[in-house]
């Protein structure tokens, strides 16, 4: 696998990432869009480590990781936190502030 | 071998990866997401990237996954509220997302790449990785700790019950 | 003696001083204790003011010696740097200091602001003695605006300027909505604020384009280098015009001319202070003190002279068709700074500074005895409901009087002299247009004014009960009013013209600075018969106006109620003469004040009306582009998506 | 590096580099263990927090005499990353000054909000002092993170957990748009080092050259949305609104301090002079939408809070032609720029702060412009520091909003930016309608019916105000003390 298509396949990724945020209203989903966002730049990461020979993008990728999981807590939590409150993770009924 | 490896795994990644965003349930939606994760694994495996497959085994589809069905069953959302809402919205998100994966993809992959180089002995490995971390990327990896530890005092300030 | 000059900073400060004090401490030192601090560093400032004058026309040349002090004795200039203000780019860049500057021009604004503000001040105890909060606040904004005025004339750079600029701006802004709280009068303010922003943008536009040129935002290198050819002669007329924004946003011309009626909400000795006798008058300062620039630029002088005149005009026909006191005060205002404008448009820069002067004078007497009716019938400012206030206010009466004579230009009092200098050079320069343009204006001058006085003073009182109780105001504020009298009588002594024997004290005064006006005088038409003439002239236009404003407003009374009685069997023929009256009334004067109403709704309408649209355009962008703030976190993402392509769009090859 | 030599020579640990963000980090651990003893006063938490912010400025300026890269660069010590850290430090000092009264007014905040708040800023000064992308990017999610928190702290208030949720939302999917830039850029240099970066633009050609300036973009959008610059400005107003008071004020001052520093060093360091055209022209295309969007959504505004939001934006607008200029005479008005803006901000957030309190229903009462009429009659001294504070944002002298405006168009007239010093002096025209609306409200409307009056302020509470007065007329006055230290070079 080339690495052209090893970036492809990134870019193919974190678009449908990016989609996912600009579509779905359910909160915990659109994590997971941002998720699949991460997941692309790692694999980028990796693809280009493996092609400079160079391990500093692996390392980046456990960074991405570690900070995916710190952000997947907190977005939970807040994501608990909003459900107690309104029986509701969609983020189309969060619209009190607008304008 | 490796090409049939790899084409099967960049399938599952992207199906996996749509059928996450797109999948009306939550549930079905993050079991697709290890999917996706998982395949994203095996490319690790053929990039030299052992140590990080590993993690994204154990770390991603094991841990944080399992924190995501564990909300989505806690707060019992497997299915979404139906509303339709906002067409301009879907169109120009899809519009938009055309354009910038076009943009992204031209120049991501538009011009041949530099060739590859010669990778060292050990590349990749746990011992190396480890080396690095410990040494060159030693205030990131403590950086990294204190990251953690807020985002944990976050979660429970959050959701604990009761004020102060 | 002369090394008082080191310490022309204590000039403005001691205002500052004063502001901070009554501000500050208010609560502790009580009204008494205000009222001596606001007026005491007033006071103290003209007092430093004279001695700092007196040594600036003592011998320079042995000030060489002293550190700080920078002269130029060609100009009669002294500058002195206080402190280091804004620096960048090391020691070959830019030094913005907190420098000040004293020479003929400023010393002559220094006097007449710390002098008239003195008074004003001084007036102010009595006028707002039966105010309980803000007694304190009221002095704290004077005192403020007092030293951004004395900053504004001092600054020897545009920043500096710029300071006192804003900062009479902000005082007057707070001054306008003292004591009404009503809706309309915040409007007013804000009126105000945005015709004195868009001001403000011509200012720094035109600041900027001087600086670029020249390099240094200081006046001195500027006001030489626009003499020389160079980069800074090429932008004269871009930065003289831009610079004329702020000075038409400032002095309330046209088009920018509707805040100042509106400003009339604030207290009456704020509007003699500050929207009559000093901060108006910022703009014709600014123009004088940038001369040179404007000189450079002769198309820039001809705007200003067509703006001064045409607003001179017109404002003088809205003025004829008010019936709130302070509002024909506040039209006549932006006429008399018409006839400055026109002054320093045709070159007359002395002859403008001169009517700068004497209208502080006589407009300051005009707005605080407006003020004293005001006063005395408890807040009423309609004139159609006073008359007969005569024999109640003699010491009011007399000192209008001797104002409105000088408004409306009767020899001898100070207002003839200046106005006349200005008209002479407009038609000694060769501007026969724009002199007769002036000259119309100050026919319908004198009428206006004659209004205003036989309205108030003359006749019965239109409303009995308002009148009856009228008393005279106390002395602390009549005792301001008398000084204020007697020098519009007598202020017009230093400038008397040669022609009449007089010094031409401040021509020659002024003379360092204006070096670089253009000889008006020499060019066109110059004969002593011809300026006796012209004077003569304006003096029967003058009169005319008078005449038919004793005809309206006075004569009609007594024709209609007096002769009617004594003429018992002639009742017919009484009825007669009543008609010949209405014939009068309906055909001649009628029209005439029809015509200006037309003018007054134009002002208020379409002209406001344009500030409003400004306004109001601005407003609903701002509206309508608030509602792509949706409020959907999904939107907010389409709108970072969009802008991610739009930036790859930018940056990709 | 391989692994071989990375055995041999590990380099020795800078510990000095490190001292302000341990300090930090070490004062927030203590600050959580303290909040599990239930009964220590909350004041008692703040005032902690101060001294350790006390001793995080004198260990960072101790580096000021000996600049250095230490750990590779991932921490850098210049005078630029001192300078910009301060700031960060500047803005947490006076957001603990006004929280100090604050949290008395909003019971649910717990007391860990401190450690929070210390954690976040250490996330600052690492953003602002490391010149690799790897500690850019962490030290942006450590300073992130606690904020998504502590945005949502009133858990009871739907605003609030609304702000927190819209935050957290879009942050984490610009971070996304962050991590792939950085990808690319290390795909295309092999470094995350801004210096390998620059030599890399130099020598890159092709497909190496298509990568970096795609990092360019994408990196662009992250910090964009950070700094709150159009068209990625959209959650600025809606969190400023819900968080609590102090939270938006430090969001406002810190984040954009520190977003706005690492910006300037990515963009002046890491693209420099090889990829001057692109990222110029991104940026100036950024800064005009974002002055006029921010000028103009902020005439129509009603809410205090929102105005200052979009106010913030606005003067993002302004920032952004700093660092357009490319220099020297650009970083260092942009440095000044911040400086000034923490404390206008700072101090009309602490005046909200002094008034906005929980009312019925647990919603936030008092930040409405219509609850600031007759201000002036009720609290003229509060009232005159508000009106201060709006003049100085609107660029009016001698206040250091105006000297701050001066450097900076100045700096791009020099950079002969004459479109974006025209068009920046045209918009701060146009700002000062709002900031006027404001103190229009406060001087001359009176109160319509019941306003509500919070709780008796002592004489704590005024601190912030007081000292965001006293910066603000510094700086404005006497500029100096502020540039004369940008004398030897920044960077």
């Amino acid at each position: 696998m080339s690495l052209v298509w090893m970036l492809t396949l990134s870019t193919a990724l974190f678009t449908v990432g990016v989609l996912g945020v600009l579509l779905r209203r359910n909160a915990i989903v659109i994590l997971m869009a941002v998720e699949i966002m991460l997941n692309a730049a790692n694999l980028a990461l990796i693809a280009f480590s493996r092609h400079l020979g160079s391990a500093d993008g692996q390392i980046l990728a456990f960074f991405v990781m570690t900070v995916a999981a710190a952000e997947a807590a907190v977005g939970l939590a807040i994501v608990l936190a909003i459900f107690r409150l309104r029986k509701s993770v969609n983020v189309d009924s969060l619209n009190r502030m607008k304008w | 071998m490796e090409t049939l490896v790899g084409i099967v795994a960049a399938a599952t990644a992207l199906i996996g990866a749509i059928a996450a965003v797109t999948h009306r349930n939550a549930v079905v939606g993050v079991l697709f997401l290890v999917l996706n994760l998982v395949s994203l694994a095996v490319f690790y495996v053929l990039l030299s990237a052992p140590f990080i497959a590993a993690l994204q085994v154990i770390l991603y589809a094991g841990a944080i996954m399992v924190l995501f069905l564990f909300i989505i069953m806690l707060l019992d959302l497997r299915r979404e509220e139906e509303r339709e809402s906002g067409l301009l919205q879907k169109v120009l998100s899809v519009i938009g997302g055309g354009v910038f994966f076009l943009l992204l993809w031209g120049a991501a992959t538009g011009g041949a790449a530099p060739a590859a180089a010669e990778l060292p002995e050990h590349f990749g490995s746990v011992e190396s990785i480890a080396v690095a971390l410990f040494t060159t990327y030693l205030i990131p990896f403590e950086t990294i700790s204190v990251l953690l530890l807020v985002a944990m005092v976050g979660a429970v300030l959050l959701t604990r019950k009761g004020g102060r | 003696m002369i090394t008082v000059l080191r310490f022309l900073w204590l000039i403005p400060l001691a205002p500052f001083a004063g502001a901070a004090i009554a501000g500050f401490s208010g609560r502790w030192i009580g009204r008494r204790g205000v009222g001596i601090i606001a007026c005491g560093s007033v006071a103290l400032s003209f007092v430093l003011s004279v001695v700092g004058v007196a040594a600036l026309s003592g011998d320079l040349a042995s000030l060489d010696a002293l550190p700080g002090l920078a002269i130029n004795l060609e100009a009669r200039r002294v500058t002195l740097e206080v402190a280091e203000w804004i620096s960048v780019g090391g020691p070959d860049g830019l030094v913005v200091s907190w420098s000040l500057m004293l020479d003929p021009l400023s010393a002559v604004l220094i006097l007449v602001i710390t002098g008239v503000g003195f008074l004003i001040h001084l007036y102010s105890v009595g006028y707002m003695a039966e105010e309980d909060r803000g007694y304190a606040r009221y002095f704290a904004f004077l005192n403020l605006f007092t030293g951004m005025m004395l900053l504004l004339v001092l600054g020897a750079s545009l920043p500096v300027l710029f300071v006192g600029w804003e900062g009479v701006g902000l005082c007057s802004y707070l001054l306008i909505g003292f004591y009404y709280t009503e809706t309309w009068c915040a409007d007013a303010g804000r009126k105000a604020f945005i015709v004195n922003r868009i001001g403000d943008a011509g200012f720094l536009l035109g600041a900027l384009t001087l600086w670029l040129a020249s390099g240094s935002l200081d006046l001195e290198p500027i006001l030489d280098g626009v003499a020389a050819s160079g980069p800074l002669r090429e932008v004269a007329l871009a930065g003289s015009l831009l610079l004329f924004t702020g000075a038409v946003g400032k002095s309330a011309q046209i088009p920018l001319s509707v805040w100042l009626p509106d400003a009339m909400a604030g207290p009456t000795p704020v509007s003699a202070l500050i929207h009559a006798a000093t901060m108006v008058t910022a703009g014709v300062y600014l123009v004088v003190r940038m001369g040179a620039v404007f000189v450079a630029a002769p198309l820039a002088l001809a705007v200003v002279a067509g703006i001064g005149a045409a607003t001179a005009l017109y404002a003088a026909t809205i003025a004829c068709a008010q019936t709130d006191i302070k509002k024909v005060l506040a039209y006549s205002t932006i006429s008399q700074l018409g006839y400055m404008f026109l002054g320093v448009g045709v070159g007359a820069f002395a002859a403008a500074i001169f009517h700068l002067i004497t209208h502080a004078f006589f407009k300051a007497v005009l707005f605080l005895g407006a003020g004293s009716v005001i006063h005395a019938l408890h807040g009423e400012q309609d004139m159609g409901r006073m008359g007969g206030l005569r024999d109640r206010m003699l010491i009011t009466w007399v000192c209008m009087l001797a104002g409105g004579l000088a408004l409306a230009g009767i020899v001898p009092f100070a207002g003839f002299w200046s106005k006349d200098a200005i008209l002479w050079g407009a038609l000694s320069g060769g501007h026969t247009f724009l002199w007769i343009l002036g000259l119309a204006g100050a026919g319908l001058t004198a009428f206006y004014v004659f209004r205003l006085l036989f309205m108030i003073f003359h006749g019965k009182p239109r409303d009995e009960d308002l009148v009856r109780n009228a008393h005279e105001s106390p002395y602390i504020m009549s005792g301001p009013l008398l000084v204020l009298g007697v020098l519009s009588l007598i202020g017009g002594i230093v400038g008397l013209p040669a022609i009449i024997y007089g010094g031409d004290w401040l021509g020659r005064w002024l003379d360092p600075v204006l070096a670089h006006a253009p000889a008006a005088a020499h060019e066109g038409v110059h004969s002593a018969g011809a300026e006796i003439g012209a004077m003569v002239l304006s003096l029967v236009i003058a009169g005319a106006g008078f005449m038919v404003a004793l005809m309206a407003y006075v004569l009609r009374h007594v024709w209609a109620e007096r002769l009617p009685r004594k003429l018992e069997p002639l009742s017919g023929w009484a009825r007669a003469k009543y008609y010949v009256d209405e014939f009068y009334q309906r055909a001649i004067l009628g029209p005439y004040l029809q015509l200006c109403h037309i003018f007054r709704q134009f002002d208020e309408r379409a002209v406001d009306g344009l500030v409003n649209a400004v306004w109001r355009t601005a407003d609903g962008v701002g509206h309508f582009a608030r509602y792509l703030q949706t409020g959907f976190v999904r939107n907010y993402a389409l709108f970072l998506l969009i802008g991610a392509a739009l930036i790859l769009y930018l940056v990709l090859p | 590096m391989s692994p071989a030599n990375v055995w041999t020579g590990s380099p020795p640990i800078d510990w000095a580099a490190l001292f302000p963000t341990m300090v930090l980090v070490v004062g927030a651990l203590a600050l959580l263990l303290a909040s599990t003893l239930r009964r220590l006063p909350m004041r008692l938490h703040g005032v902690a927090a101060l001294a350790f912010l006390v001793l995080a400025v004198v260990a960072s300026a101790a580096g000021w005499s000996h600049p250095r890269s230490a750990f590779d660069g991932l921490v850098v010590v210049d005078h630029f990353g001192i300078l910009a850290s301060a700031a960060a430090y500047l803005a947490c000092a006076l957001t603990v000054l006004m929280s100090l009264d604050y949290l008395d007014r909003e019971p649910e905040i717990p007391p860990e909000y401190y450690s929070l708040l210390l954690i976040s800023t250490a996330g600052m000064g690492l953003m602002v002092t490391s010149n690799s992308l790897v500690g850019i990017f962490l030290g942006l999610e450590l300073l992130s993170i606690p904020l998504y928190v502590m945005a949502g702290l009133v858990r009871s208030r739907e605003r609030s957990l609304e702000a927190s949720m819209k935050y957290f939302l879009l942050g984490a999917f610009s971070t996304g748009f962050l991590v792939y830039g950085i990808a690319f850029l290390y795909g295309g240099s092999g470094s995350f080092s801004l210096e390998q970066l620059v030599l890399a633009l130099d020598r890159a050609d092709g497909q190496q050259a298509r990568w970096l300036l795609l990092g360019l973009g994408l990196v662009l959008v992250g910090l964009a949305f950070k700094v709150g610059a159009a068209p990625f400005h959209c959650w600025v107003p809606d969190v400023y609104e819900g968080s609590p008071v102090t939270v938006a004020s430090f969001m406002a001052t810190g984040t954009k301090a520190a977003a706005f520093a690492a910006l300037l060093r990515v963009m002046f360091h890491g693209f420099g002079a090889n990829a001057l055209a692109e990222w110029r022209e991104a940026l100036g295309v950024l800064a005009v939408l974002t002055m006029v969007l921010g000028n103009f959504l902020a005439l129509g505004q009603s809410n205090l809070k929102r105005l200052i939001a979009y106010s913030s934006i606005a003067h993002a607008g302004y920032l952004l032609i700093g660092v357009v200029t490319f220099s020297t005479a650009g970083a260092e008005s942009v440095l000044f720029y911040l400086f000034s803006y923490i404390f206008m901000t700072a101090g009309a957030f602490s005046v909200v702060a002094l008034i906005a309190g929980t009312g019925e229903g647990g919603e936030e009462v008092g930040a409405r412009l219509s609850d600031l009429a007759g201000l002036g009659r009720r609290r003229p001294l509060l009232a005159a520091a508000l009106c201060l504070f709006m003049l100085s944002l609107a660029g009016i002298p001698p206040t250091g909003g105006f000297v701050a405006k001066f450097y900076l168009f100045r700096s791009a007239v020099e950079a002969d930016l004459m479109g974006l010093a025209v068009i920046g002096l045209l918009n701060s025209v146009l700002g000062a309608f709002y900031y006027m609306k404001v103190v229009v409200t406060v001087t001359m409307r009176d109160s319509e019916g019941t306003t509500p009056v919070p709780a008796a302020s002592p004489t704590l509470a005024y601190a912030c105000v007081v000292f965001s007065i006293v910066g603000t007329l510094i700086l404005g006055l006497y500029p100096r003390v502020l540039t004369r230290l940008s004398t030897q070079p920044l960077f």
